[in-house]
């Protein structure tokens, strides 16, 4: 293993360290507990969307905390849910009278650490509500939906939602639209190169030199299928197919984010992207929003995942809105 | 068996757990994530840190502290799990300063009962409960009264049990994504169970004065 | 080799065709050849600053055009300077009669068509300025300081740049100001694990286990010594000193890049800038300004760079002004 | 030598740098970046793409055309060196529909000058240029005045040259930053050079009615 650090057991502390040194103005540890960190100024008066997961996959999930976007987030170990203590504390900080909406991935680990804490919250008379993020349909079929895992809707879901909290939803419409929104949120991974978690130092997976896995998770799980890797052209295909198939009635526009899984590289992803337009083009899907990028790594991994959002036009809003977290800056 | 006794066998676990640690890791990435070897170890090592100066507290003290170390230290799939484990077994001996023959069996079950209320798996679904469900029901089925004879039965239950996750398909956690092709690969979570319970298993051979708890 | 492409003797056209379909507000392409990409909406009546290189270090350069950036890229072959064709064909769709600066790396490729392509725009009457960067201290000593070849500075100077020409210099002062700022700008990379030109499928290096790679460019080219690797707090130690060691007078304050080559992780990249701040701190250097990203890559290289910018309040206002291209957005 | 004839010859060099597009890769991926062997094979069928429609054209519109379809193709660093070449050629016998013994001289000067001009490189910098001088200075020193002979010993000359490389610390091009690490690696841009060194002389060879050129 080969990596830029130095006793793997305490990246995780500095690097929140190095993000605390140089971003300031977004985010600050909380004082209740040294992994929860919250936004650099607390958003008064509206609900705060607290989120969490595993260390590993930045800049998911600490990037998705500033204004436009959630409020904290707790950290967990490398690919490991965060216990409840340092949820509670991200929410108790950021909590100002409107109430904790929870949104995280539908991992046992994160749905049992999450309930634990949305239970200690409600002790103490904070109002709280979860939404639990199950967008990938690699890891379930549509019958059993609700026990899909999260992947890279989870971060659309963050946008979307600290957008409208930052506008004023109050807790139980902004619940019910998250709710929404995700079900019309669909996702799909593929790999064709290991991560290395780097505790262990040892490889996710070993694939031939032609084959990939499809439906692969974000933390080096194996995915649902190992099949022969395609084109560019044929990933975009399979993995079109297997997201549009899934809703039970085409969408007519949608918003794409072609996430980056670590060590593939931009033009990769645009010559994907490339691909699945074109299709979606012939399918005459509108396409009205695009994002392309690195949103939620899985370490040194190579291989990308399709997400795809029905649309409408407040959803597009809020996708569009300002926000300023180190993952997702736009208009501030 | 003191709170003393309680921080010796709490020892033992962590150190074969450290023994297992690549054997852990080389299983869960194979049908998971590939995080729990190093989940376990650091779990434990933070319940040996924070039982250290409980050696003159009841065994419900340390059980309990053992139980908030481990959540804390880990999250993950078996933070909550053991935790609540650990809690409901400190709440089943709460009060005694020493624990007989008689608590190991409600300590056990609560232990057991702990994981299930939680985690809410059943046995087949290849998840640590098929180590520690059979393996509570061999402790409780023996009709011996003798304490080594039902752990005897109680670790090779759970033996039985882990190796019956290999031919199993995940209906529970990480692994269920994988369905059919998590067959053939034993799961994490029940060896680690099954290391914690043979670790306890052996720690009643070796104490001093064998079976007979004060 | 394995990557999410087709033909890759097609991927910079596919990439580019997938990026103009998704960004429409930010690019478009020049009507007088296809390796010319300009900004979707000219802007009138100030200098034009035209950048270019070689492709496969995405979001370099064609990430860096856009308000507040650059006016227009010329793309290259893999690793190659783009001909003096499309930087003319780039120079001509953005020129409204303030002039052109051409600004670009310190290669022997880029010199000679960015010359010739500065005699052609001369020939017409288009008054033509260029800036060569060469901020890569690990490519020659200081004395022979102006063959050094241009790295991740180079971002900082299209930023600059581009800020500075928004906001009305004039092409003289506009040079005068990018020939001070890259004055003081030193860079060194290092890197562990190679990349693969998708043309040749040749991994560029090979690497033992230990062993790291002190002084590399972007390209995958040989770096300067080969020696082992070290932790990030001793990546940070050598790479800081060599960089420092450079500059005639220590700098007060300073603007920060620490830029990923590709497979290296976000979390891996705060690491080591929490290292680089603690001996800044130690040294009462100021940072004044800090980027963490990967802004120019090598394809899937494993590696980093540090770039440093002594700054002045001028220079800080421009790197904190607005812009949007595809690699970098801020305040739009 | 018509026009056409400078196709088929165009066409000969391609054919080779195809041969040795491995090779030219793995010399750069050691001294440089790798593309050397791409950029080479790349540009040269560009130049065959451009020039087919000119069979009837003289020599000058070839090469002019090659020259401009060279560098259109490629850019890097080859490509305005190349470039310039083509286009001094071209000059050197503008106008002639066929070239003579006479011209190969004026041909051959017109095209190390103008690599010269363009790229400022002198022999021991460990470029190109390395077996381009050599070659045309011993073309030049042959007493013979028969072409082949001079032909010869340039390619002669221009082997040793591409093998001096190897011993060299760059001192231009992207090697140059290498230094002393360059040493022990042949210039990839030398043997690209040699390759259509050897292959002009090659040509000739074959040439029905052998030396005589018409
Ligand atoms: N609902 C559950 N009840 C009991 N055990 C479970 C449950 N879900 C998962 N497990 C156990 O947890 C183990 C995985 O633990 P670990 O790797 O630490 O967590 P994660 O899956 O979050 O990475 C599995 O091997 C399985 O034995
Ligand atoms: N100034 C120069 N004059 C002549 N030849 C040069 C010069 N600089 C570099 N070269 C030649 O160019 C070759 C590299 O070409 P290539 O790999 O195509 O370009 P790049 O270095 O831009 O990747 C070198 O091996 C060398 O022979
Ligand atoms: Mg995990
Ligand atoms: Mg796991
Ligand atoms: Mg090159
Ligand atoms: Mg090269």
């Amino acid at each position: 293993m080969k990596k830029l650090l130095n006793n793997p057991e305490r990246a995780i502390e500095e690097m929140t360290e190095g993000i605390l040194a140089a971003h300031r103005d977004v985010l600050r540890r909380s004082a209740r507990h040294p992994r929860a960190l919250v936004r650099a100024e607390r958003a008064d008066g509206k609900a705060a969307v607290i989120i969490g997961g595993g260390s590993g996959h930045e800049p998911a999930f600490l990037g998705y905390v500033g204004s436009g976007l959630a409020d904290g987030v707790a950290l967990g170990n490398f690919f490991a849910s965060p216990p409840p203590d340092p949820i509670v504390a991200a929410a108790r900080d950021s909590e100002t009278g409107a109430g904790i909406l929870l949104v995280y991935g539908n991992y046992s680990g994160d749905v049992m650490n999450f309930e634990m804490a949305a239970e200690l919250l409600a002790t103490e008379g904070i109002p709280v509500e979860s939404l639990v993020i199950a967008d990938d349909v690699g890891s379930a079929i549509y019958e059993e939906r609700s026990s899909r895992r999260g992947i890279a809707g989870e971060v659309l879901a963050y946008k979307i939602l600290g957008a409208a909290a930052d506008q004023g939803y109050a807790l139980s419409p902004l619940v019910g639209l998250g709710r929404q929104a995700m079900e019309n949120c669909r996702s799909i991974g593929v790999a064709w190169t290991p991560c290395t978690l780097p505790t262990t130092g040892v490889e996710s997976f070993a694939l031939a030199e032609g084959e990939m896995e499809l439906g692969i998770g974000v933390h080096g799980e194996p995915g649902v299928q190992r099949i022969a890797m395609g084109s560019a052209d044929q990933i975009a295909e399979i993995t079109l197919t297997t997201v549009l198939d899934d809703f039970p009635i085409a969408p007519r526009r949608v918003a794409l984010l072609i996430n980056g899984l670590g060590s593939t590289s931009l033009m990769e992803l645009y010559v994907y992207l490339r691909a699945v337009m074109a299709r979606l083009e012939k399918y005459r899907i509108e396409v009205g929003w695009v994002r392309v990028g690195e949103l939620i790594t899985s370490q040194e991994m190579g291989g990308c995942s399709l997400t795809m959002l029905d649309v409408d036009d407040n959803l597009l809003d809020l996708l569009r809105a300002p926000c300023y977290g180190l993952g997702w800056r736009q208009g501030c | 068996m003191t709170g003393r006794d309680v921080i010796t066998l709490l020892e033992l676990v962590a150190e074969r757990l450290r023994d297992h640690q690549d054997e852990l890791t080389a299983l869960d990435n194979q049908v998971g994530d590939g995080d729990h070897g190093v989940t376990m170890v650091q779990g434990w090592s933070a319940i040996l840190a924070a039982v250290q100066p409980l050696r003159n507290q009841p065994p419900s003290e340390v059980l309990r502290t053992a139980g908030q170390a481990f959540l804390n230290a880990v999250g993950a799939t078996v933070g909550p799990l053991y935790a609540t484990a650990f809690l409901r077994t400190a709440g089943a001996v709460d009060g005694k300063l020493s624990l007989g023959a008689d608590d190991a069996g409600h300590a056990f079950e609560a232990w057991v009962e702990g994981l299930h209320a939680r985690g809410k798996a059943d046995v087949g679904e290849k998840t640590m409960m098929d180590v520690w469900i059979p393996a509570w029901e061999a402790f409780r089925a023996q009709r011996s009264e003798d304490l080594q004879t039902k752990l005897d039965a109680a670790v090779e239950a759970g033996w039985e049990g882990f190796q019956r996750t290999e031919a199993m398909a995940a209906r529970k956690g990480r692994a269920s994504r994988l369905a059919e092709r998590s067959m053939g690969v034993a799961d994490p979570g029940a060896l680690s169970a099954y290391v914690i319970l043979a670790a306890v298993g052996d720690w009643f051979k070796t104490r001093p004065g064998g079976m007979v708890l004060t």
